[in-house]
């Protein structure tokens, strides 16, 4: 079962549940766009949702009414702005109340490795004066028993099925990514029950150029052809980051009715097709 | 101000900022303004200054601003490209930073930060981004530099939340924290310059941009701001700079098919 | 300064003290042999010598009498037994006492790695129903904040100087090691004073093949060329383990005699010549 | 014992370990005996199984024993290739390893481990290479095996020193320190296989070898050792096994440029 290479929607109906923590991970770039339009497809409901970078595909999530908890240390639209369905979440509960759990990048950095090696915690030096741990009883701290140091503790993160998106595959599911690799593999190594991987296409070889990360099959729950999967951020190799759609978005997220009909039109009435899923824009 | 060549507030404070980094200097660069003026001084008196970004790239050489903090040129242009959670703890918090180049959206006297809300956090008025990577570059750069516009929204008596601690509230409060490195060393605005007084730590007009008065900036200043006795005159910029800056930006603007938002 | 291109000589010279803690680095691949030879022709003494598999060279440097204390996971001649002066030294005390500070390579690997992130320790989940900590009081506890469960924690690693082979620099300094990378990066970054790297060779422009590690210039404070710097052991990419010679030291060290003779002839007679150091085998 | 293709005593522990370890089973392996039995496993019935070295080999598939735990081919032959902190953090302590495979100088009737000292600690009779990765292994590891051959050097009564647990003091002692993996499930000798009692977890032999009896194991062994009711016979080794064992020493022998001394 392990790394089978199978279609996205059956992926997610396999293995993301209702009420699930689901964290889709990429940084800028390798977003897994088309995986989180099929859980908006799928109509899954009370996630908690982990991203150290929540942007356009979370405010797309949390607009339809998929999360009831957010947890993450950066949530905005990268060079444009605000995300306002998350706002909209936030300061008005609209479509649900969104609870949010906040760290530093460093901290969630930490904690998905930790939730890779199988610590309960991570330790850092964090959060030294902010009003963070105010507002996020999870920030605590560990005391050093060689030098009696207090550094700062967040817990491990676990999400029950962690996605990402990479290049390639080859065709007993082993997976490939370069450019910039992020907290991937992390997020991969931490999934408490299933790790999901879209891949722009399914390769004969992987052949890993300088500085890639290779995810042996054994690890991942399922491997699902999504080409152009991470549009509209980019796939090194593949296409670049569609930088006009992120100031588009600021207009069609804006407003509610807008950003409902957007998504009717983009993704709902979208089928997933494996092989040539849809594309919600161009 | 010289009709030599013209020239903006804007722009002065991205050459003001790229002046002070200085060649070899390790910078951990922030998105916007941060990474404009690093990049505009790699491009012109710095080459060997090493660019770190957060996503992972080790001296990244762009030939255009990223947009992203994750644009793919990062990678392709880095000596080395390694892992999140590696750069924040081998690179940052391993001490390996001289210098984190922060932006803001409030900052108070002692050069503390928000970037988390405007309001009440549980019922904010504006949400804004939120932490990323700045509560522990605060920490673990040996220095800060921060840059925004300055005005009473952004330069406030009172934050609404501290996202990142500058002096604390004053005087050996970092320190007392157990902080050991310096924090903010200096904030660059559009109308001047503000260095924290070595004792007090509170931020003092140090610098004052040309064609700017004082009464301007204690106007854009959300309390009674202190100014130093040897108040200087920022250069006018100089001009292969102000050439550079504008051809980056142009560079910039062709690449990402758009008006650059990240200055 | 930062990783500028030295003679090994003057590199040790400068940055090599008496009473020094020195990691010579290297899992089986890329041991720093002709670095481990410097030292022993510049005669340090009362060294701290840290090293997860203390196997031929710190035999040697042992032997020669430039060690007090011995950090270490597991000491032996891979494949072929133990190491005879390592054994004289702790069973006899030849030619000088050895304290040993003992863990498991899990505890090493986890307390470089904490080294290298400024931490004062380390967590893992190791050392249940050993001995190792009756006879090492750096194998503590740390209670996790959030779930109370006990873990095992060891100081950081922080070297005065650490000590790595790799296979290329280029003219900047910048370093390039590929096939197994074991704990060198580690290493570099958790030196407190000084990292040295010696290289197969300089070159233009650095070119890394999958999976490889580059450390960039400015954490070096000194590369030294040294062309077959690693033999016995081997450089993937340019020649291979002297598996033989592994076995001929069993007998050379075997024997006190022998063993001065032999390093007189193969190590202090030879110098190192900065480009073309002294081969200490054939 | 079948004259058609006679056999050691030796050979047929390779060969038995080796059946133990079914495809698609990720192992993290020992240098010397489990690395053999590992690979001949890996060349004969289990072609899906996943080797790992602690020098950071994932998926490594040598066509010849390595002699050291770094050599080059199991880098070039890996499916991927991590540092070592990452092996220890991410894929042993992470929990993804089935079966971690041992050898061992001393072994307890509970199944601990000493490959540290003989003798007293400060004053060692034999100075042994140490831990290594054992005591991780044997924590983490969903089960352990461990292969060693059989005498009452090896089997004793009471360690010297403990580097590695089994089961502890027996029963749920191992469960009673917080260790939720199940420990050496077996130990596989050069006279027969040892299993621990599913309530005591004290080690009873549950196979004899062909050719010996159980007075020459008990004779090999330092305490009073338990044989099961139900004693198994182990099979001979199939021809295809021992054909493959001898091609891989052969090989092994002719590419280290000596006689393998690495099983």
């Amino acid at each position: 079962m392990a790394g089978r290479i199978v279609a996205l929607s059956e992926a997610i109906a396999a293995h993301v549940r209702d009420g699930d923590s689901v964290a889709l991970e990429g940084f800028t770039h390798l977003i897994p766009h088309e995986a989180g339009h099929e859980i908006i497809r799928q109509g899954r409901r009370g996630l908690t949702l982990i991203r150290m970078t929540p942007d356009v595909i979370y405010d797309q999530l949390i607009g339809m009414g998929c999360a009831k908890r957010l947890v993450f240390s950066w949530g905005g639209n990268p060079g444009v702005g605000s995300l306002h369905r998350f706002r909209d979440a936030i300061e008005n509960g609209w479509p649900a109340a969104l609870a949010i759990e906040e760290y530093s990048h460093a901290a969630m950095a930490a904690a998905y490795a930790a939730g890779a090696a199988n610590l309960p915690f991570a330790t850092l030096r964090g959060f030294v004066g902010t009003d963070l741990p105010t507002h996020n009883s999870n920030v605590r701290s560990v005391t050093c028993p060689f030098t009696g140091e207090k550094l700062a503790a967040v817990p491990a993160l676990r999400p029950d099925v962690s996605i990402v998106h990479a290049q390639q595959a080859d065709r007993r599911g082993n997976v490939l990514i370069w450019g910039i690799v992020g907290v991937q593999k992390e997020a991969v190594l931490a999934a408490r029950r299933a790790a999901i991987v879209t891949v722009e296409e399914v390769v004969d070889e992987l052949r890993p150029p300088p500085q890639a990360v290779v995810i042996p099959n054994w690890v991942i729950a399922a491997v699902c052809p999504a080409p152009g999967g991470a549009r509209p951020s980019y796939a090194q190799g593949y296409y670049p980051r569609d930088n006009a759609f992120y100031g588009t978005w600021d207009g069609i997220a804006r407003d509610r009715i807008g950003f409902e009909a957007w998504m009717k039109a983009n993704v709902l009435e979208k089928a997933s097709v494996h092989g040539t899923p849809a594309k919600p824009h161009v | 101000m010289s009709d030599a060549l013209a020239f903006t507030n804007e722009e002065l404070m991205a050459v003001e900022a790229a002046r002070q980094l200085k060649g070899g200097v390790v910078c951990f660069v922030g998105i916007g303004l941060p990474s404009t003026a690093a990049n505009l001084a790699r491009l012109t008196h710095a080459p060997e200054l090493v660019l770190i970004y957060e996503s992972g790239t080790i001296g990244a050489k762009p030939t255009v601003l990223p947009l992203s903090i994750g644009d793919g040129e990062l990678a392709e242009t880095a000596d080395a490209v390694v892992s999140v959670p590696e750069i924040f703890a081998y690179w940052l918090q391993g001490g390996r930073i001289d210098v984190g180049f922060l932006g803001a959206a409030q900052i108070d006297r002692f050069a503390n930060i928000n970037t988390t809300v405007i309001g009440d956090y549980d019922k904010p008025k504006t949400r804004l981004p939120g932490a990323g990577g700045a509560p522990e570059i605060a920490l673990s750069a040996k220095e800060v530099f921060i840059i925004l516009r300055q005005n009473k929204r952004a330069f406030v008596d009172q934050l609404d939340f501290v996202t990142s601690i500058g002096h604390g509230t004053g005087g050996i409060d970092r320190a007392r924290r157990g902080v050991a490195t310096k924090g903010p060393t200096r904030v660059i605005t559009d109308l001047g310059v503000l260095e924290p007084h070595p004792e007090t730590k509170e931020l003092t007009l140090t610098q004052l941009h040309p064609g700017t008065t004082v009464d301007q900036v204690r106007a854009a200043t959300g309390w009674a701001l202190k100014v130093s006795d040897s108040l200087r005159m920022t250069p006018a910029p100089d001009v292969p700079s102000l050439e550079a800056l504008r051809a980056l930006k142009r560079r910039t603007a062709a690449a990402h098919g758009t008006a650059s938002t990240a200055s």
